[in-house]
């Protein structure tokens, strides 16, 4: 094989991998979305929160030391003062899914409830307040600055799949393999254990079916003695793993940091083109996303002086609307009158 | 039917219209006419494409056959605010107003086909836009009279009773003058007294403004009693046409709809 | 309770449709404008025009702008940033590529050219609605704040990437540079929003302010009655950028003097006026005003309380803030979806019929 | 606020005109005039000792030539307006002379004639006034019906007046006019404002229908500009022509028995009121006066007819009869007129919407209501109040007294009348203590409205005023007030007896009413001049004086009195079920029925406290102060129409109850404590039954 086609590939690959990331934060959008009917802007933001809270508990810190502190005028920051004296990260996990819980409970207890009938614009920008509230409950309570995750997950390049590609370039060549993270391979795997578990969880479980019911017709749903108020916190709480799920690997990936929230944006163009609605249409849409902006940075980005990933996907987006208002998987809107 | 549409006489000539959506066939081969300043009723059960009927006729769906004339010309596919400045306005089964606006605004977004100052004018307000704006008023004004709508003028249209939402969509296709007046049950959901109101109004407007009337309605007795001709469809095709008389003892009429829901 | 009505009554369709119809609220107004106009220019200092006035005047304008489209029209926007930088490379371009040139009509040109880009990126519009359009927007955010960024000839191939703004006059006046006056900084904003507040009022009470609220509120049926929506959409994408644009001129060349495209311009800044206008009121004139004000002051005054007379540190003021801005607009939207305008609405309202409750 | 029921008036005002009886006889119209010419009214007025100014300064005696002078002197000041398609569409008196103008040449061109009738039927509309006015241009006799008469009241006037041509405000009453039009002999033309409607009578809206010609407004105005151009001088040679002492109208009082009465009219007799009444009031060319009174009733025709074109004002006409509240507030009248009813709808409302308001505003509302009751009437009238009051008041008017007026419109009137029945005393102080100058006047349709008005500083609740400027008011020995003025009434339309009954040779005229002059020369109305009565003492009793102070309390409904021709007064009370079981409920007295509540003692308590308060107020009057109440008792059932107690409009039968009751009178004048009954009742379904009660009778205190 060629360099070139070589360095496309790995590109495709690295594409698809940071398509699963992309995907993982548009399953938590598709998933409120199906079933409130709320598009949730601060999808990126819970994923922020999530990691934050993981590592917070990870590392012992207690919440709103910074608060306290200013205010008491004390110094405390952890639980105890070894740095690596938190809990350890299964018990963690466990909390960080208990409290995204209580998020989901609280949010639909103190937002949610009351904006019922609301026109779906209200509730979007509503989830934006919601998203700025987060960010700023979330540093506050564990601190701004960037922080390490590490669950042990491995990272870094894989020396086998260089190995394996090395061999794969003409002989002549000095192709040193290819590169690929062994974190983004994890990533993939679990968005696919993810994707699963979920479809198990709607097809097989009670709770699943009730949610299914919920997408297809409130009024229906509510007939049938499921309340809504309940499918929502389940709803909204499933949602809230699925960002612990997309925060953990891109705050093992890059660190927790603010720009963890804005993931929530590129989760946009991803959802248009799969659809609101579609499972299967976030993960197709992550990935063409994923591909798409790194082939585009690939063979245009040099010549228009590269950075291109920040715009290409609103703009693909934008094409694709402007054929197919509905989205990849979205049914055809019959305009009536 | 089959004849040439006659510009003294027909206002508006639906020829061999078929319509579907996605192999769903709604409408199969309907021909009809319109005169100059009738009343015209299309009746049939629901589903039977009435209001379908109604968006060809303003242009919004587009049969995939058939013709449309118009005031003596035959239509081209066009969207449908260019057929609402040919002289088409209608009214909505289910209101279709701005809700957002008062009673006002309403009516004058219905004259929105006769005004033309630009944007700059309008931007400064004084001079001719205001002037455009007063000229309309006046019409608009003279429509609240007639509707009786005087006390309700500045009330955000949100905020009134269904009864009156239904009398300001009518007002506001008024406010167009159109040639064609399309009402989409215009009765539906009223109660006797309020019914009675709004047939006067349509009485009142086929004869003080001339206006030509094509109307969809359940109410039999408000059919009869309104309408110079009636057309009947049924599941996309049409029954029968003719005068109320004609309608009412034509025997598979009788036999679709009218012996089976009424008397 | 302040009003006094009974007796004031309209003989005339000019006086019905003032803008103003209660003389009360008319001769407030005209006093407030006047009070802005000869008294507050001798009373400004440096920290006023930096901190107050000159800010909370240039946000009302992107706010008028962005409410156009969103409260009035019905589109949502998330290009914000994006057409204010466009408005700020517009100007500075204009400046230093012609400096004699009077900054009035520079501002002027900036918001031209910036209608022009969004006529360009509302074309979507026509056939995308909704969420779907929020985010076709923004590419427009994305792709012009990428742009600025990545093409030299936007900031005249500086080396720093930075665009600074030359001093600039207005009959032989500084407005632009560091040694413009704030009176005159103040002065030359507060004309222009005196302007363009008058100018929206009166696009968005005629036709085509119909027109735009007619698509807001029930697209098919506007449409099927004769409104264009080519012509309705693409001039509120025309107008609220023209606006957008002035406003970024403004922002970069009066108050900021010097910025750089993704941290003067960014995305938050789109959320900001998206925010201004909620919380001030979609689709009034007023509520861009108060919006504007109530944003840019908020932060300002916290600032001041917990910064300078606590003493907290900045960055923990500074999360509190996005909690506080996060909380109101939930709760607005909770308590009042129409925002602080519409409170005001509500409140004069009751005055007018105090003391009766209703 | 607590009641305040301390005083009493009883007018029996412009009833009293309509109820006498009727008979028809013929008047010659145009025939001699007895009220006597300008000339004479002239010398009257300097013996009433005030300037005729305005008056002899120019020799303008009629409608029409006011009109023009009018034109001259107020040419670009507003005349009318109209709420119209929104906005108050405004006429200057020039444009209303030319309105005016063009219709009259409109009639003449129908073959309108000097002696026409010109009915006007509608509700207050300008074109309806510039018909009244155009109609007077030809010497003409405009002859407004009232709009909603059914068509045989419309039918009884076209035919007793000989109408020509009917002025019609819209379809409603062109129906009307041509469903009679077959027995209205003298009928000929139909002319109609409104052509709403009325496209199905005629295409051109002028033509002949079933022989009944229609003619729109506007096109008799079209024609008449032809006419005008080709017969230039023929208007000013019309108006000319006419003078004071000729008739100017036909005011019909709607009768509550009987045919209504023709009460002929001529320009002085209307012209020369309203102008001493503006000049009493110092009405000037800027007033606003909302026109919504029936067009045919003497007052409006007064108030936005005479007055108006006397003093030059503006007239304003509502958009409708619903909109009326609103277009109040909007024009903000400075001259106003509403009978006691309106404004016991408005404060009914004022307390009824308070009710509502939250605890705060409530007390604020309240605390201050007492700061003006205490201060605000005194302020009106002129009086000394103490600095802090002043200043309390002052506040007072900020936050509550003017934003009250101007939710109701009245934040700019200078004058206000009440007038036509009595009016209650808390009512009455509620609008003074706001700083509204409403006062009472007393008038007759005969007397062109004004006998007797109270003048600035001089109001009272429980009088009608002194005698309006020209006015000579007199009482007769056995206590009829009757009076002679230049609004003396010609005569009743073919009704000579009528007349002679009414209006003696000197010029005076009966009013039918009882009353006398106070302390400081007001006159006060107590009540029928054939229902006054006397006690066996010798003592004034007026029986209806009484029951009306009675029932100015909330909890009384209905008081019966006895007295004529007994030793003393006694009376039946009727509580108000639900004041009375509103003030049971608060103070827990339990009751099963009217009956039980009735006769609680707790109850008779209450009333025997509101009989002693009426005591006080009739001993403080030595007119009346023979006729306190000595004995009282409380019925045991309601008062029922259907009992045949009461008439259908709910007036007292007094001799049917006597004779039901007449066990009871018995108890009352016996001295006994208890008093069986038993009644006959007709229950809602019309079935029959009997109620028996054991009824106490009390003793009221007898104060000196």
């Amino acid at each position: 094989m060629s360099l070139e086609l070589l360095n496309t590939l790995e590109v495709i690959l690295n594409g698809l991998m940071t398509g699963v990331m992309y995907s993982l934060v548009a399953l938590g959008f598709v998933l409120i979305f199906k079933a409130s009917g709320v598009f949730n802007y601060a999808q990126g933001v819970m994923c922020l929160f999530a990691a934050l809270t993981l590592v917070g508990f990870q590392t012992g810190q207690i919440p709103f030391a910074h608060l306290i502190n200013v205010i008491f005028g004390t110094e405390y920051h952890h639980w105890s003062s070894d740095i690596t004296g938190g809990m350890n990260s299964f018990l963690a996990i466990v909390l960080t899914v208990i409290v995204m819980i209580g998020f989901a409970y609280i949010v639909e207890r103190f937002l949610l409830r009351h904006l019922v009938n609301q026109a779906p614009i209200i509730l979007f920008m509503a989830t934006i307040g919601l998203a700025f509230f987060m960010e700023g409950f979330g540093d506050l309570m564990w601190g701004a600055n960037i922080k390490p995750l590490d669950l042990g997950i491995p990272s870094g390049g894989s020396f086998w799949w260089e190995e394996v590609t090395r061999t794969w370039a003409t002989a002549d060549s000095k192709y040193i393999g290819m590169y690929i993270d062994v974190l983004d391979v994890w990533a993939a795997v679990i968005a696919v254990l993810l994707v699963i578990v979920l479809t198990l969880f709607s097809q097989f479980t009670k709770t699943g079916r009730a949610l299914r019911a919920v997408a297809d017709d409130h009024q229906a749903a509510l007939t049938v003695g499921i309340s809504l108020r309940t499918i929502w916190v389940i709803v909204w709480s499933i949602a809230g793993i699925v960002a612990l799920v997309a925060g953990i690997m891109w705050g093992s990936k890059s660190g927790v940091q603010f720009s963890l929230s804005l993931i929530a944006l590129k989760a946009l163009p991803v959802l248009i083109l799969g659809g609101f609605t579609s499972i299967p249409g976030a993960i197709v849409g992550g990935l063409i996303i994923g591909v798409g902006e790194k082939l585009f940075e690939f063979w245009i980005g040099p010549m228009v002086g590269g950075a291109t990933e920040n715009w290409f996907a609103y703009v693909l987006a934008l094409f694709f609307l402007m054929f197919r208002p509905q989205g990849l998987y979205g049914e055809k809107i019959i305009e009536r009158v | 039917m089959g004849h040439q549409p006659n510009i003294n006489d027909m206002l508006l000539e639906v020829k061999n219209i078929s319509l579907s959506f996605g192999g769903v066939k709604v409408l199969s081969d309907i021909s009809f006419d319109i005169k100059r300043n009738e009343i015209r009723a299309i009746i049939g059960p629901n589903g039977a494409g009435k209001s379908s009927m109604l968006n060809i006729i303003n242009g919004f769906y587009h049969p995939q056959q058939g013709e449309i004339w118009f005031n003596g010309h035959k239509r081209v596919s066009e969207k449908p605010f260019k057929i609402a400045r040919q002289g088409i306005a209608r009214t909505f089964q289910n209101i279709a107003l701005f809700k957002g606006m008062s009673t006002l605004d309403n009516l004058m977004t219905g004259r929105i086909t006769k005004m033309n100052t630009n944007i700059f004018w309008q931007a400064l307000w004084k001079g001719p836009a205001e002037r455009e704006e007063i000229q309309h008023r006046e019409r608009v004004e003279q429509i609240i009279d007639f509707l009786k709508i005087q006390s309700i003028r500045k009330t955000p249209v949100g905020r009134l009773p269904y009864g009156m939402q239904k009398r300001v969509e009518l007002g506001r296709a008024l406010a167009a003058e159109a040639k064609l007046l399309l009402l989409d049950e215009p009765m539906a959901g009223m109660n006797l007294e309020e019914k009675q109101d709004m047939c006067r109004f349509i009485l009142d407007v086929n004869d003080e403004f001339d206006t030509t009337i094509a109307l969809i309605e359940h109410d039999m007795g408000v059919v009869m009693d309104l309408s110079d001709r009636v057309v009947v469809l049924d599941y996309g095709r049409k029954l029968a046409d003719g005068t109320p008389d004609e309608v009412r003892n034509n025997q598979t009429v009788i036999d679709a709809y009218l012996g089976v829901v009424h008397d | 309770m302040f009003y006094r009505e009974s007796g004031d009554f309209k003989a005339t369709y000019n006086k019905d449709q003032q803008i103003f119809t209660i003389a009360l609220d008319r001769w407030f107004v005209i006093l407030f404008v006047a009070f802005a106009f000869l008294v507050v220019p001798f009373l400004i200092n440096d920290y006023w025009e930096k901190s107050v006035l000159v800010p909370v005047l240039v946000w009302s304008i992107a706010a008028l702008g962005l409410n156009i489209l969103v409260g009035y029209c019905g589109q949502l926007s998330l290009g914000t940033g994006g057409f204010m930088a466009v408005g700020a490379y517009a100007s500075y371009k204009l400046t230093t590529a012609f400096p004699e040139l009077n900054m009035f009509i520079v501002v002027l040109l900036s918001g031209g050219i910036t209608a022009f880009v969004g006529i360009l990126f509302g074309l979507p519009s026509l056939r995308i609605k909704g969420f779907y359009l929020a985010v076709a927007t923004l590419a427009s955010q994305f792709f012009l704040v990428w742009l600025f960024n990545k093409v030299p000839w936007f900031y005249n191939y500086s080396a720093s990437g930075m665009i600074i703004a030359p001093e600039r006059f207005v009959f032989g006046i500084a407005i632009t540079g560091p040694n413009a006056p704030p009176w005159a900084t103040y002065l030359f904003c507060l004309t222009i929003v005196v302007v363009f507040a008058l100018i929206a009022k009166n696009l968005t009470r005629g036709r085509i302010g119909r027109s735009w609220m007619a698509i807001r509120d029930m697209d098919i049926a506007a449409e099927i009655i004769g409104v264009s929506p080519l012509y309705a959409k693409l001039s509120a994408f025309a107008v609220s950028s023209f606006y957008i644009g002035v406003a970024g001129a403004l922002f970069f060349s009066v108050y900021l003097g010097a910025a750089e495209p993704t941290e003067a311009f960014g995305i938050d800044k789109s959320f900001l006026v998206l925010f201004m206008i909620i919380i001030g009121g979609l689709g009034t004139i007023f509520g861009s005003f108060i919006g504007a004000a109530f944003m840019t002051l908020m932060p300002v005054l916290f600032k001041n309380i917990m910064v300078g007379g606590l003493g907290w540190p900045t960055d923990l003021v500074a999360h509190l803030i996005l909690i506080l801005i996060g909380g109101l607009i939930m709760f607005f939207l909770i308590v009042e979806p129409h925002g602080l305008a519409q409170l005001w609405r509500i409140a004069k309202e009751k005055l007018r019929l105090w003391p009766f409750p209703h | 606020m607590n009641c305040r029921v301390t005083k009493q008036v009883a007018i029996t005002g412009f009833v009293s005109g309509r109820s006498r009886a009727s008979e028809n006889g013929e008047v010659d119209e145009a025939g001699a005039i007895d009220a006597g010419s300008l000339a004479d009214l002239l010398v009257k007025f300097a013996h009433a000792n005030f300037s005729m100014h305005n008056f002899s300064e120019n020799m303008n005696d009629t409608f029409p030539k006011f009109l023009i002078w009018n034109a001259e002197r107020f040419g670009d000041r507003p005349a009318m307006r109209e709420k119209d398609l929104g906005i108050w569409q405004t006429w200057t008196w020039r444009e209303m002379k030319d309105e005016v103008f063009v219709f009259a040449h409109g009639l003449a061109a129908l073959g309108f004639k000097r002696g026409d009738k010109l009915a006007i039927v509608g509700a207050n509309r300008p074109r309806l006034y510039w018909g009244m006015a155009a109609a007077q241009c030809l010497g003409g006799i405009p002859v407004p019906i009232y709009a909603d008469s059914v068509a045989e009241e419309m039918q009884y006037v076209l035919n007793h007046a000989d109408i020509g041509f009917v002025l019609a405000e819209d379809q409603e009453q062109v129906d009307k006019a041509l469903a009679i039009k077959e027995n209205c002999r003298s009928l000929k033309r139909i002319i109609f404002d409104d052509a709403r409607g009325l496209g199905d009578y005629n295409g051109d809206y002028a033509g002949n229908y079933n022989g009944a010609p229609l003619h729109d407004f506007g096109v008799v105005q079209q024609s008449g500009r032809e006419f005008a151009k080709e017969n230039p001088g023929f208007l000013e040679h019309e108006i000319a022509q006419c003078q004071g002492r000729d008739i100017g109208i036909f005011l019909y009082t709607s009768g509550t028995t009987g045919n209504p009465k023709g009460v002929v009219m001529t320009h002085d007799n209307i012209l020369i009121t309203s102008i001493n009444s503006a000049k009493q009031d110092n009405l000037t060319e800027h007033e606003e006066v909302l026109s919504y009174l029936p067009m045919a009733w003497v007052g409006d025709h007064i108030f936005s007819y005479g007055q108006a074109y006397a003093a030059g004002f503006c007239i304003n006409c509502p958009e409708s009869a619903e909109t009326v509240a609103n277009d109040l507030r909007e024009i903000g009248p400075t001259f106003y007129f509403a009978p006691p009813r309106v404004f016991e709808n408005i404060l009914t409302s004022v307390m009824i919407r308070m009710e509502d308001a939250g605890a705060f505003k409530q007390k604020l509302f309240h605390y201050f209501m007492a700061v003006a009751n205490r201060a605000g009437i005194a302020i009106l009238n002129g009086e000394s109040v103490a600095r802090k009051d002043r200043i309390l008041y002052a506040l007072g008017n900020l936050i509550i007294y003017a934003p009250l007026k101007n939710t109701m419109g009245f934040s700019r009137i200078r004058v206000a009348y009440t007038a036509g029945e009595a009016i209650g005393p808390e009512i009455f102080d509620f609008f003074r203590a706001l700083g509204i100058n409403i006062k009472q006047l007393y008038g007759q349709t005969e007397a062109a409205v004004f006998v007797t008005a109270q003048p600035d500083g001089e109001v009272f609740a429980d009088t009608v005023g002194k005698p309006s400027l020209g006015v000579e008011v007199k009482i007769t020995a056995d206590g009829e007030v009757i009076y002679r003025s230049p609004g003396v009434f010609h005569s009743y339309h073919k009704n000579d007896e009528a007349t002679r009954k009414t209006k003696n040779e000197q010029g005076w005229v009966m009013t039918g009413d009882a009353g006398y002059f106070d302390d400081i020369g007001h006159l006060k109305i107590i009540d029928r001049v054939k229902d006054v009565g006397k006690l066996r003492g010798g003592a004034l009793f007026a029986p209806k004086y009484i029951e009306n102070k009675l029932k100015f309390f909330p909890q009384i409904q209905e008081a019966v009195t006895f007295g004529a021709e007994r030793d003393f007064v006694t009376v039946m009370v009727n509580i108000d079920l639900e004041a009375v079981g509103n003030w049971a409920e608060r103070n827990n007295v339990a009751y099963a029925s009217y009956q039980e509540l009735a006769g609680h003692p707790d109850v008779y308590a209450m009333i025997l406290k509101n009989i002693e308060q009426v005591n006080q107020d009739l001993s403080a009057d030595p007119h009346v102060a023979g006729s306190q109440i000595h004995r009282f008792l409380i019925l045991h059932k309601e008062l029922d129409a259907d009992d045949g107690e009461l008439t259908r409009t709910r007036k007292v039968r007094r001799r049917i109850i006597a004779e039901k009751y007449a066990v009871l009178v018995d108890a009352l004048y016996s001295g006994a404590n208890t008093c069986f009954i038993k009644t006959e009742v007709t229950f809602e379904d019309g079935r029959k039954g009997e109620i028996n009660a054991d009824l106490n009778i009390m003793d009221v205190p007898y104060l000196m």
